[in-house]
Parts: C-alpha cells; structure tokens; sequence
C-alpha cells in the first residue's frame, strides 16, 4: 500500500468538487466561448485522477456517477444517442436539435437537446477515460481490493 | 503559413515512422502516436484559412466575420480525441504484449505467425485463459 | 423523410450501449443482443424495399441541407450491403450459442461485436468523406477490441500488427481527407462530385491515390495486406466469421463508392493500376493459402485472394464491372463467413484447425461434408454455385474489355484456389483420422451451429440457383451509381 | 448417408429404384428415336441478366451419347449392385452415378455453351469424388485430385474459350454459334477462344499431353471406371469438338491440332498400354488410344469421317464396358487385376469368359462385330480424307495393338496357363454382374451381324457435323473385301504383338522408364510439388512474420506509389502560394514540435522518449492556440496530460520488470530514416498540391452564417460538432466508448499477469 501524503488526502476533498465544478462550467459555455463536452469531459477526468492518486483507484471509482466507469461511459453514449430522438418522434430528422426557454424568474435560461448531447459526451468522455486511468493507476497499486468481474 | 505547417508536418511524420520501423515496441506505438499527431497537423493545415482570430461569434454580432476557419478545427478536435482513444488502448495492448508474450522486440513476437522451420506450434496458453481446446469428450 | 436511413447506425448503437450497461447480467445481455440484431435485420429489409424503386433515401442529420451537414444516402449498393452485414451480424450470434467457440464467454464480446456492426453499418450508409472515417475507426477498434478478448499471447500478438499496419491506414485516410477538402472545400459525395470535374486531372488524380491506398490497406490489397493472415487466424470462429465477412469488404465498398461514383469517371491511369495490384493480390493471396495447414489460415489467405477479384472488377471502370463487384462481395461474404463457421464446427469435432492432425470427418459426419462443399465449390466457382456466378461475370467484362492478362491471371488463380479447396477437402474430410481410434466428442452442442451454417448455406444456394435476382439488382445498383451514368 | 456407417449395403428395392432412373431414361430415347421425334428442343429463361437460358436441343449426336449414357448406365447401375453389395458406400456411389448421369445428359443436350460447361463442370466434381471413392486409401485421393486438377483447370479454359467465343459471335446458343462462326473473320479472339476449347476438351478426353490422368483414374470402382472413365465421360471432349465442328472445321489450325494430338494420343496410348500389368489400367491406356482416334476421326473432313466418329462412339462403349467389367469380375472373383498372376480362368468364371470373348471380338475388329463395320468405316474415311502418314501409321499401330489387347483381356487371362496361378479360388460373381456385361457385348455383336439397326442412329449423329449425309446409309453395311484385306495387316501385327506380349513389355518399360522423366506425368508432379514450393517461397518473403518488415514494406508501396503518381503530374501542379509569414508564437511552437520529434529519434530511455514525444503534443497545442484554435487547444492540451498519466502508469508496470530502456539498437537505421523520410515528404507535397488550387468556402461561410441564427451559438467550433456535424461526435464517443471497452479485458487481466511473471522468475 502507498504512503498517502495527508495533506493530499485533505485538500482532494474540496479540490475534487472545484474540478468537477469548472468542468461542468466548460461544459455549459462551450456553445457560446471556448469549452464543451471534450473538454468539460477531460477535466472531470483529471478530477477523477485526483482522487484515485489520494483515495486509491476503487474509492475513485465508486464516486462516479453510475458507480462505474463502464455504466456511465454507455450511459454517455445513450443519452448523445438519445438526444436526437425528440426531433425524430416530432418528424424532423434525427439529430435536430430542439430549443425552449426555462424562465428562472431572474433570467431565461435556454435549454436545449443540444446540452443533452454535450452532457452524454462528457459522460461518455469522463467514464472511458477515466476508467483507463483508474484501471492503469490500479495496475500500480498492488493488489486490487477486490476482483471487479 | 502553408509552408511552414507542411514542414512541421514532414518532421513529425519522418520522425513518427522511424520510429514505427523500429523493432522496439514501445519506440512504435510511440511513432504511431506522433504520426497521429502529425496527421492532425496536416488536417489542421488542409483547412487553415482565414485569421489567426477564434471561431467565435463577437457578442453583438450575427455573423463570424474575420475568423480561422472553424470546420477543419471541428474536424482536429474529432481526430484528436479518436486517436487518443486509439493511443491509449495501444498502450494497454502493448503492456500486455510485453507481459505475455514476454518480449518488446518485434522480431522476437512470433506467436501467431510461427517460424517456418517450427511447423506444428499450437499457440500457448496464459495462466489466465482458458484452455483452447476442450479436454472433456476426447477419449 | 425517411427515419430508416440512419438504423443501420443507431440500431447496433443502442445495442452497444445497452448491452455494455447489462455487462453484468449475461441472460439479459443475450435477450438484448438478439433483440438488436433482428431490429437491424428488419430495418435492413425495409430499407431495402424502400430504395428498391428509386433514387435511393437520403436523410441530412440535424435538418442541415446537404452539402452543410452529414448526409446519410442509402441506394442500392448500401441497402444491398447493409442487409448482407446485418444477416452476417445475426448468424454469428446465433452461431455463438453453439460450443463452437474455443473461449469463454466474455461479457464484453457482445457490445464489441454490435460495435462492429455498428461500424460497418456506418461505412456503407454514409455519404459524407469524413465520417466515413470516423466509422473506420469505429470498426478498427472493435476489431482490436474482439482480437485481443481472449488475452491469448498469440491473439496480442496478432492485434498488435493489425493496430500498427491498420493505424498507418486510418491515418493516411485522414491525411486524404484533409487534402480532398484543401482541394475541394467539400466533404459531401454529392458535392465532391460535383466538384471534381473542375479539378486539374493531375491533381485528381493524386488525391484518389492517397485515398485508394489507405482504402486498399483497408481491403487487404496486395502488397498491404500482411495485417489480415498474420491475426485473423487467431479470433474465434464466430466472430472471425463476422470479421472475415465484413472488415475487407468495407474497405472495397469504399473503393468502389470513390471510384465507380462520387469520383467517376476517375483518371484512367487509377483503374490500370488498381487492375495490376487486384491481380498480385489474386496471387500472392492464392499461394499464401496453398502454403498453410491450417484451416483458418488457408481460409484468411483466401479472402486476400478473392478480395483481389472484386478488386480487378472494379479496376475494369464499367457499369458492368461495378454490377461484378457487387455480386462478387455479396457473395464472398455469406459464402467466407459460412466457410469460417464450418471450420470452427469441424474445430469442435476434431480438436484442431491444423489439417496435419484432423480427418476421418466424411465418414464421421458426412452431412457436414456435404454442407461444407456448398460454400467450399461456391468459392472455388464451381457452376452453378453463386462463386461461379460471381467469376462469370467479372470474366466475362474482363474480356469484353480486352483485358486478357488480367483474365489469365484470373484463372490461374482459380485453379489454386482449387488446389488449396481440395486440400481442406482430402485432408479434413477424407484422410482418416492420424490419431489412432479417434472417435467424435460427445456432449457437443452445435444446434445452433448448424442453425446458422444451414440458413448461410441456403443464401449461397439462393443466390446460386436464382441468380437473376441479385444480378438485377446488382444491375439497377450499377446503373445508379455515378460511373454507370 | 448417415447409414453409409452401418457397414450394410442398401436393400434391393432401393437398388432397383436407382437403376429405374437409367433404365427409364434408356426408354425414353429408344422411344423417341423409334418414333423418329428427333430433334427435340426446349428452352427456359433463366438468368436472363446474362442471357442465359436453359436451353436444350436433341438432335442426332445428343440422341447417341444419351442413348450410350443411358444403356451403359443401365448396365453400370445393375452392375454395381452386385459389385458393390454389402459395400458400405454402396448409397453414396449409386446417388453420385445417378447425379453423374443427370449432368451428363445436360451436358449433351445442352444448347447453350454456359449451360454446357455448367454440366461439364459437375461431371469433373462428381468424377472427382467418385475417383475418390475409397477415399481412405491416400492413391484414390491423389488420383482424385489429379483428375480434378487437370479437368478443373481445363474447364477454366475451356469457360474463357465459351466466353471470348460468345462474344466474338454474340450469343451463346451453340446452333447458332455453329453458323454463325464461320462467315467470322479468323481473328486473334477466335483462335484464342478456339486454343482455349480444345485444352478444355483435350483435358477432358485425355488427349496428349493430358492423357496421364485418365489411368490414374482407375483408382476408381469398376462400374465408375466402367461408366466414367471408359464409357461416357471421356467422350464429352469428343462430343464438344463434334459438336463444334461445323463452326470451326474449315479452320486448318483445327485440323492440324485434332489430328496431330488425337494421332499422338493415339499411338502413345497402345504404346503405354503394353507397359501395363495391370488388367484395368491396360484398358484405360487402350481407351487414351481410342479417344486419340476419335479425336483424329472429329479433325478429318468428310462425311465418312463423322460417320466413323459416331459408329466409333457407339462402338467403343459397346466394347469397352463390358472389358471394363469383365476386368471388374476378375478383380472380385480373385482378389488381383494383374496379369501375371491370372490365368486359366474359363473354368471358374465361364460367364466373364464368354462376355470377354464377344466384347474382345469387337474390340480387335473381328468381322461379324460392330467393331469390324467400325474399322471399315475408318478406313473407307482415312482413304478419303487426305492423312498425314503419320496418322495413317497411327491407325495401324492403333488396330494392332487393339487386336493385342483384346487377346490379352479375353484370352490370355481365360485361356494361357500361366506359370503362376494364383486364382484358384476364383468364382463367378453374381447374376447381375453377369447380365449387364453380357447384355452390352451382345448388342455389340447383334449390330454387327445387323448392322441397319444402328443405321438411323449414326447418321443422325454424323448429321450434326456434316450437313445431310443421304449416302453414309450405304457405308454402314457389312461388306467383305477390301477393308478386310487392310485389316489383315493389323491383324497380323497385333497377333505379332499378342504372343510377344511379355518380352514386349519389358523392352517398352525399360525404355519407357527412361523417358518418363521427360513425360507429362512427371511434369504434372513437378508442378504439384512446385505450388506449395513456389508458395512457400512467396508467403515468406510477403508474410514474414515480422512487424517491422511489414511497416516497412507498406511504407514503402505508399510511399512509392504516391510518389509515382505526383511524379507523373508534377508539370502541371502550380506553385502554391506562400501566404503571409506567422506569427512568432506559432514559429515557436512548429520550432518545439520539431524539436520534440527529432529528440525523440535519439532517446533509449523511454520515460525520455515519452516526454519528448509529449514535446509534439504540447507543440501542436500551442500551434492550435496561436492560430485561432483555442478549443482543439483546450482539448490537445488535456489530451496530452492524460495520455502522459496513461504512458506514465504503464511505464511504472514496465519499471517492476525492468524494461525502462528500449531495446538495443543500432544508433542510426538509415534504411528506415530513408523511408520514413520518403513518406514524410510524400505526405508533405501532397499538403503542398492539395493546397495549390483556390479554396472553396462555402461550408465555413454557410456555418459562420447560420451558427448564431438558427443553431443558438457563438462558438462555431462547438456548434459544428455538436449541431452541424454532431454525427461525427457521436462516432467518436462510440469509438471512446469501444475503445474503452476493448481496453477492458486487458487491463482485468491483473492477476494472470502475476501469475506469469512469478512463473519467469
């Protein structure tokens, strides 16, 4: 087993949710300035990385959404995939992109598929490749705590 | 700006095949890597019109004017991320080539194309597999 | 409007996902699994009929008009493609039900295999250059996915070259598709067809070029082929069935689509050249099989071979060579993928693909042998077998076109392919056991095996007894492309 | 066939069933041609795509070979009742004659060269597995595959001859090819389509130089040998080129080639017969000479010529199979075939001696035989024509030795005492192995003394090569005189040859011995030995084994291939414009990508080769970023930190087994430098010519227009991949998701990897 530096272990915490947080941000500004799904994606992979380097890869893992890399990476790829089916239902082609206006009382706040697509590829993103980080720092871990399949 | 890309475009990709020539493992997937890296650029350097400026739509605006051309940038990012997923399971594969079969040289990597002068080697078993040819029902 | 266009994707798509998300549970998968491959073999049939009359469908993703957005077109060649891919798809699954398959069930098998589908759907629908290079991709990592599941050292070792050589592929192919749209501005067939005519020839003609060499290493022309025997022989019956089927024959459907359409009529300098390397990959293909003894090996080598036929009809740059290719593929591979299943079930019978250590299986099992000289005649062009078919017709235009080297060349490697049949045939089949009182396992079960050897082997007789069917079809298909016009 | 294993023959309902089906056809043609209905045609569509119809036409030669097909057949199927009874593949060989008989009455109705070669085809295969029949003895499999081989690979002349022929005459309809043709120019495409038949035919009637297959082929079963090898089969080669006689028999080329290998066939054939000791292959060798003779007999013009083709047909059949059988009851009554071991057989097997005598009677020509009207024919036909000597020669030679053989399968073996005699266990077979031989020589000796029967038939046979031959009715009579007067040359001879049989046999076998080298078998071997060499040869040097070979060679095809074709348009290719000079930030960044590849050449540690490979990566991120790609920038740069993670764990697993430096290799590898630079420079001026022409804009006009007005985003880039071209996004996701999935099972294997690894230490 790894020594893990203490202070790692305590500044992972709140470090983990800033990530996951400016992820989410990238992901939400991508249509307009720079950022999206990949990059939200990735970002939320580094985070994922922080806390397998601090808590150990299996920790990591189960702190994914969906619990596993594998689920939510499908998941991912469902939900893009789905995105699309609205429009087709409504006679347009697959794939068109369908808007409306969420009033927030403040602002309006305009919600669309296309946030649902760019979230199934920053699932699709964060699972896959997190779950290769995770599996490759296992790999240097030591023996895992339990055989996953 | 042609000129230039396409010059960087020759040493990546000179550099990436001679290292994909190599008989070391590690030293190919790594050239193959690069010659991914290289074939972004040349993508990239296809479709690159335009400024030097992003592809994004001043506030105010309706229309990107004065821009770099944002479709081979489309293209790249899509490139890019393909072949990162093809890098890493290369990288996967090529640790467990090294640990199964038990060598990174390439020339030494003869498991599934035996030597001619080895006429009859059936492909050996890992602990881990499972045994290839069912045991139970000969007699 | 028509939603069908894009099931050749989203189908095996949503199976993939599914499937990966059932990974634990192994009845619910299979239920999944099969459920997807029967929705995929009832869209390819509507499809199907759907492009039968006319133009073909065509479905802009996204409502962005055609030359903007991506653009699916399914005209006959594609929806004659995807129907074959999709009964490929279901006959290897119902073929893995069998114990015929030397290794354990994993549970990722699925998802990789409906990856695959999903890959090959993609490539024969789509009409828009970059995204064909996105399903190549699609399809290369399931490749490697499903080759190196079995974690066998031989099976990495077969993976790692087929990465290494099929990477060198993909990449090319992009380099292409950056140069064709540096030359072009375009990524849409139609509208690189459009603009190809205003292309200096010269240029034209080096753009193709790059395109068809990365699409040749695909197809496993001669002499960049070396990916395809060194690691096909070592997947598993069932899905190198599916493979043998389907991955080579993507890389000539491109081929044909650049050549015979969207780029027709192409430099005459390209079909001269395609038609020499079609005839080295005959050969060299040929010989590689009358070299080994082992069945899978043999079989692999062949696909080299007859991938060089379908290559020399379309170098012949005709409708009636375009109508060739397309019969010839259909052919090859129901014809390939029954060959591979059988000598997965004589695998299971005798305990080896070598045929140095087998035999004794006509008088074991003669309704095998039977079953197996269908698609072993077939591919060897035996009349009136769909292979025969197949040859007559690329022969035939070979001539009319006065291509009489191309032609030799076309027969003498029809004799090898005799030649190296019969080797499967006298030595599994009639040469008695070398094992002394060898005597068939018990406890097989190879129902469903037999299932889908039979359903394949009653394509090839369909195709082999009414060939005017597909021929037409084939025809009309031919007819509609670019190069027919 | 599942039963084939029970070791039991089939009942005798089923036998007599089986043998209904010649039987029945038997009747159909005697019926037909009594009522005199010939010719018949019919004709279905089939394949009309390729204008193939099934499309058959009887006219007076089909009538003769189905009328041969069919009473042979007859006899073949009764006999191989008694053959064969308790045999264990007794079911399988009578579905294989019977499919055997099927496509042999295709191939002699049939009216359309590709319907023909259809049946043709199946006529090799089935002869293929029934030469095979006992195919666990490793001979019967050579010879099947011999026989396959050389049939198979004719047939594929034979298909390119049919195809240039069909084109060059426009249909396929082989009464209209045969009118057609010769009002044709006599251009390179008919005489190639003329070569490429007469191999295919040549190969299937055994002509020189393909005539070694057909003894071989006596590996088979007697009734096969009897049917396929000796009766039917065989002959098709013959019934082609009399079939297309008319087409091409103005041709000299056909001429000389008919008659210069039919000539040859047929004295090398009675040659090598009296090298034989084995009863059976004695016959084939006789049969080679047989098909040399009608061979001969298709090339000479004249109507007395066809009219010795079709009496020689029927003749030959009438003879042969009942020789076929008596050696088949020789065989089964003694357990031996060869001669030296036979003898004094009359008084345990009368029946086989009496068949044997009346066959061998026709055989040698003995007047009051078919055999004799045949001889006179051919000799009446020889006189006519104008011969070479040489085939004159051919023909006495061919006469002797016929006498010799027939003395040697009807006497010799029944009646010479040998000094060894080991048959005296000899016995008579069954009825039915007695009956249908005899039936057979009996009708060849009916239609010697009655010569009118067969009449009718052989004109209408000759009538198909030659137009209407009223006066032929004559030649078939029994007439004394003349002919018997030349054939007493040949008797003499062959009565010479008879009694010095063995001292013949072993002057002819030694110096036969010492040309066998040299002889077509012996080049046939060579070249079966020669395709594995020659692919062994081949698949090694293509498929080495090795990775970088392969590398290098695709590499260098692209390479070269690339270059060829920019080569060959480089004139015209303008000088692309070299725009404005970057910025220094994107000089900086192509100077660190360039930097990081070339250090990356010289690294032996990989942790050093990885991070300066990572210098290409950041290169190219700066690069994006400077250049207005701030997304890809974003994206190059994670991209790039994750995959140095992924390296960098894989390198800390490499470390434990301490395989941190690559291997050793040689400091320069200019050979692969050279490639790779070739390529890369390939790769560089094809960026070069495709950037050399105007740019359209269209697709980053229309989505720099539409990106904020109808997608709803300002950043382009995103909008493309998430709108314009979202369907490439969701390709990509899958292949992150696939590859991930493909990634799996490696990665899982963590517990196998100790395992091996404490195993190596």
């Amino acid at each position: 087993m790894k020594r893990r530096v203490v202070m790692l272990e305590a500044a992972a915490g709140p470090l983990y949710w800033v990530i996951l947080g400016s992820s989410l941000w990238v992901l939400l500004r991508g249509h307009n300035e720079p950022g999206g799904g990949f990059i939200g994606g990735l970002l939320a992979v580094s985070a994922s990385i922080l806390w397998a380097v601090s808590h150990g890869s299996g920790a990591a893992r189960r702190r994914l959404p969906l619990k596993d890399p594998l689920r939510l990476a499908a998941a991912g790829v469902l939900l893009a995939g789905f995105s699309g089916l609205p429009a087709w239902l409504g006679g347009q082609p697959y794939l068109t992109h369908l808007w409306g206006k969420l009033p927030l009382g403040f602002m309006e706040y305009k919600v669309s598929t296309v946030l649902l697509f760019d979230l199934g590829v920053y699932a699709c993103v964060w699972g896959a490749l997190a779950g290769y980080a995770l599996a490759l720092l296992e790999l240097d871990e030591g023996p895992p705590e339990e055989e996953r399949r | 700006m042609i000129p230039l890309l396409a010059l960087t475009v020759f040493v990546t990709v000179t550099a990436g095949v001679y290292l994909a020539l190599s008989r070391d493992l590690f030293r190919c997937v790594v050239g193959l890597a690069m010659l991914g890296a290289g074939a972004n650029l040349a993508l990239y350097a296809a479709g690159a019109k335009g400024s030097a400026r992003p592809a994004v739509i001043q506030k105010g605006a309706e229309v990107l004017a004065d821009a770099a051309n944002p479709l081979p940038q489309a293209l790249v990012l899509t490139a890019i991320v393909i072949g990162f997923a093809l890098v890493c399971f290369a990288l996967v594969l090529l640790l467990r080539v090294m640990q199964y079969a038990g060598s990174d040289d390439a020339d030494r990597l003869r498991l599934a194309e035996p030597r001619p002068d080895d006429p009859l080697k059936p492909p050996s078993h890992s602990a881990d597999c499972l045994p290839v040819y069912p045991r139970e029902d000969r007699s | 409007m028509s939603a069908l266009v894009a099931t050749p994707v989203l189908v095996p798509l949503a199976t993939v996902a599914l499937t990966a998300l059932a990974a634990g549970r192994p009845r619910l998968q299979q239920v999944l699994s099969g459920l997807g491959s029967l929705a995929l073999l009832l869209c390819a049939l509507l499809l199907l009929g759907q492009v039968e009359g006319g133009e073909g469908a065509r479905l802009a993703f996204g409502n962005w008009p055609a030359p903007f957005g991506i653009e699916f077109h399914v005209d006959r060649l594609s929806a004659a493609l995807v129907l074959v891919t999709a009964l490929m798809g279901s006959a290897s699954l119902l073929f893995l039900a069998s114990d015929a398959d030397p290794g354990r069930r994993h549970p990722l098998l699925l998802p990789l295999l409906h990856g695959l589908l999903v890959g090959v759907g993609g490539a024969f629908v789509t009409a828009d250059l970059f995204n064909l290079y996105v399903w190549f991709e699609v399809m290369l990592i399931c490749a490697l996915g499903l080759l190196a599941l079995g974690a066998r050292p031989d099976q990495l070792d077969g993976a790692f070259k087929y990465m290494v050589l099929n990477l060198l592929g993909t990449l090319l192919l992009l380099i292409s598709v950056g140069a064709v749209y540096a030359a072009t501005g375009h990524l849409n067939f139609t509208a690189l067809s459009q603009a190809a005519p205003s292309l200096p020839p010269a240029l034209a003609a080096v753009l193709l070029t790059a395109l068809l060499l990365s699409l040749l290493l695909k197809s496993g022309a001669f002499p960049l082929y070396a990916w395809l025997p060194a690691s096909y022989h070592t997947l598993p019956g069932p899905v190198l069935a599916l493979c043998a089927g389907l991955l080579t024959k993507v890389g000539v459907y491109a081929v044909l689509r650049l050549t015979g359409d969207v780029f027709a009529p192409v430099p005459a300098l390209l079909p001269e050249a395609l038609g020499w390397i079609a005839c080295a990959t005959m050969l060299f293909g040929v010989l590689g099989a009358a070299y080994h003894w082992d069945m899978r090996r043999i079989l692999a080598f062949h696909i080299v071979s007859q991938i060089g036929y379908i290559l020399l009809a379309i170098a012949l740059d005709s409708a009636a060579g375009n109508r060739a290719a397309l019969f010839y593929t259909v052919h090859h591979i129901v014809v390939k993928a029954t060959l591979f299943l059988l000598a997965a079930m004589i695998w299971r019978y005798t305990g080896s693909y070598d045929l140095r250590r087998i035999g004794g299986l006509f008088r074991a099992r003669p309704r095998l042998a039977l079953l197996f000289m269908v698609p072993a005649l077939s591919l060897v062009g035996i009349p009136p077998l769909s292979g025969f078919w197949a040859k007559l017709v690329v022969l035939q235009e070979a001539l009319a076109r006065g291509h009489y080297a191309w032609t030799a060349v076309a027969l003498l490697v029809s004799v090898l392919t005799l030649y190296s049949m019969m080797k499967i045939w006298m030595e599994a089949f009639w040469k008695d056991h070398p094992q002394k009182g060898w005597s068939l396992p018990r406890n097989t079960r190879l129902a469903p095996a037999w299932c889908a050897t039979l359903s394949l082997a009653a394509v090839t007789l369909w195709i082999s007894f009414a060939p005017q069917a597909l021929l037409a079809y084939a025809e009309a298909a031919a007819l509609s492309l670019g190069g027919g016009r | 066939m599942a039963q084939a294993n029970t070791g039991q023959g089939i009942g005798r309902v089923e036998r007599l069933l089986f043998t209904a089906l010649p039987l029945s056809a038997l009747c159909l043609v005697l019926w037909k041609l009594a009522r005199l209905e010939l010719p018949l045609s019919a004709s279905l569509s089939w394949v009309p795509a390729l204008g193939i119809d099934l499309a058959f036409h009887i006219d007076g030669l089909s009538a003769l070979m189905l009328l041969m097909i069919s009473a042979v057949g007859t006899a073949v199927f009764l006999y191989a009742g008694g053959y064969m009874a308790g045999h264990s593949g007794q079911r399988r060989l009578f579905v294989l004659l019977s499919l055997f008989m099927l496509a042999m009455i295709g191939t002699v109705t049939a009216d359309h060269l590709l319907v023909l070669f259809l049946f043709w085809e199946a006529t090799s295969v089935l002869s293929f597995l029934l030469v095979g029949f006992d195919y666990h003895k490793s001979g019967s499999r050579r010879s099947a595959q011999q026989a396959l081989l050389i049939t198979g690979a004719g047939g594929l002349a034979l298909l390119a001859g049919f195809l240039l022929l069909g084109q060059a005459a426009g249909t396929y309809r082989i009464r209209e090819i045969i009118e057609v043709v010769p009002q044709l120019e006599q251009g390179g495409r008919l005489t190639a389509a003329l070569l490429l038949i007469l191999v295919g035919a040549f190969t299937k009637s055994a002509q020189f130089p393909f005539h070694f297959w057909l003894p071989n082929a006596m590996a088979a079963p007697t009734p096969v040998s009897a049917y396929l090898h000796s009766a039917t089969m065989v002959k098709l080669g013959v019934y082609l080129l009399a079939r297309l006689d008319p087409a091409f028999g103005e041709w000299p080329l056909w001429e000389l080639l008919l008659k210069g290998a039919g000539s040859i066939t047929a004295a090398w054939g009675m040659i090598l017969a009296l090298r034989e000791r084995d009863l059976k292959r004695i016959l084939a060798w006789s049969t080679v000479a047989t098909l040399g003779t009608l061979v001969t007999l298709v090339g000479m013009r004249g109507e007395g010529a066809s009219v010795a083709v079709g009496s020689l047909l029927l003749a030959h059949a009438l003879y042969k199979a009942p020789l076929f059988f008596v050696a088949g009851n020789i065989d089964h009554g003694t357990g031996t075939r060869v001669i030296d071991r036979l003898g004094n057989l009359r008084h345990s097997m009368p029946w086989t001696a009496a068949v044997a005598l009346l066959a061998g009677a026709s055989m040698a020509g003995m007047p009051l035989s078919f055999g004799y009207i045949v001889k006179d024919v051919i000799v009446e036909a020889k006189s006519a024509g104008e011969v070479f000597a040489f085939a004159k020669a051919a023909n006495t030679i061919f006469g002797a030795v016929a006498v010799a053989v027939a003395g040697v399968a009807a006497v010799r073996v029944f009646w010479r005492h040998p000094g060894v005699n080991e048959s005296c266990e000899a016995r008579e077979g069954s009825l039915s192995m007695i009956l249908p031989p005899l039936a057979l020589a009996l009708s060849g000796i009916t239609l010697g003394v009655f010569p009118f029967f067969a009449q009718g038939l052989i004109a209408g046979a000759a009538g198909a090569m030659v137009p209407v031959p009223r006066e032929i009715l004559l030649g078939i009579t029994l007439e004394f005189g003349p002919t018997l007067a030349s054939l007493a040359l040949s008797y003499a001879i062959g009565l010479g040859v008879y009694i010095s049989w063995d001292w013949l046999h072993e002057r002819f076998d030694a110096a036969v011995q010492r040309i066998d080298r040299l002889g077509m078998a012996a080049h046939f071997e060579r070249l079966l030995r020669g395709i594995p060499r020659a692919a062994a040869a081949s698949t090694r040097f293509v498929q080495s084994g090795s990775l970088p070979a392969y590398v290098a060679l695709a590499i260098g095809t692209l390479s070269l291939l690339l270059a060829l074709v920019m080569a060959l348009g480089w004139s015209s290719f303008a000088v692309p414009a070299l725009g404005g000079i970057p910025g220094p930030a994107v000089l900086g960044a192509c100077a660190l990508i360039a930097a990081g590849a070339l250090a990356s050449l010289f690294q032996k540690d990989r942790l050093a080769l990885l991070l300066s490979a990572g210098l290409v990566g950041y290169g190219s991120g700066v690069l994006f970023l400077f250049s207005g790609a701030p997304d890809v920038a974003y994206t190059q740069f994670t991209v790039e930190t994750v995959f140095v993670i992924v390296a960098a764990s894989i390198l800390l697993v490499l470390r434990r087994s301490g395989r941190l430096s690559s291997l050793p290799e040689a400091r320069w590898r200019p050979a692969a430098l050279a490639l790779a630079a070739a390529f890369g420079a390939v790769i560089m001026l094809l960026l070069f010519v495709a950037s050399t022409g105007p740019f359209d804009p269209a697709l980053s006009d229309y989505f720099s227009e539409t990106s904020l007005p109808q997608a709803f985003g300002r950043n382009v880039v995103n909008v493309i991949l998430v709108d314009f071209r979202a369907l490439d996004t969701l390709g990509e996701i899958t292949v992150v998701l696939l590859s991930f999935l493909a990634a799996l099972p490696l990665l899982a294997l963590r517990r196998a990897g100790r395992e091996r690894k404490a195993e190596a230490e």
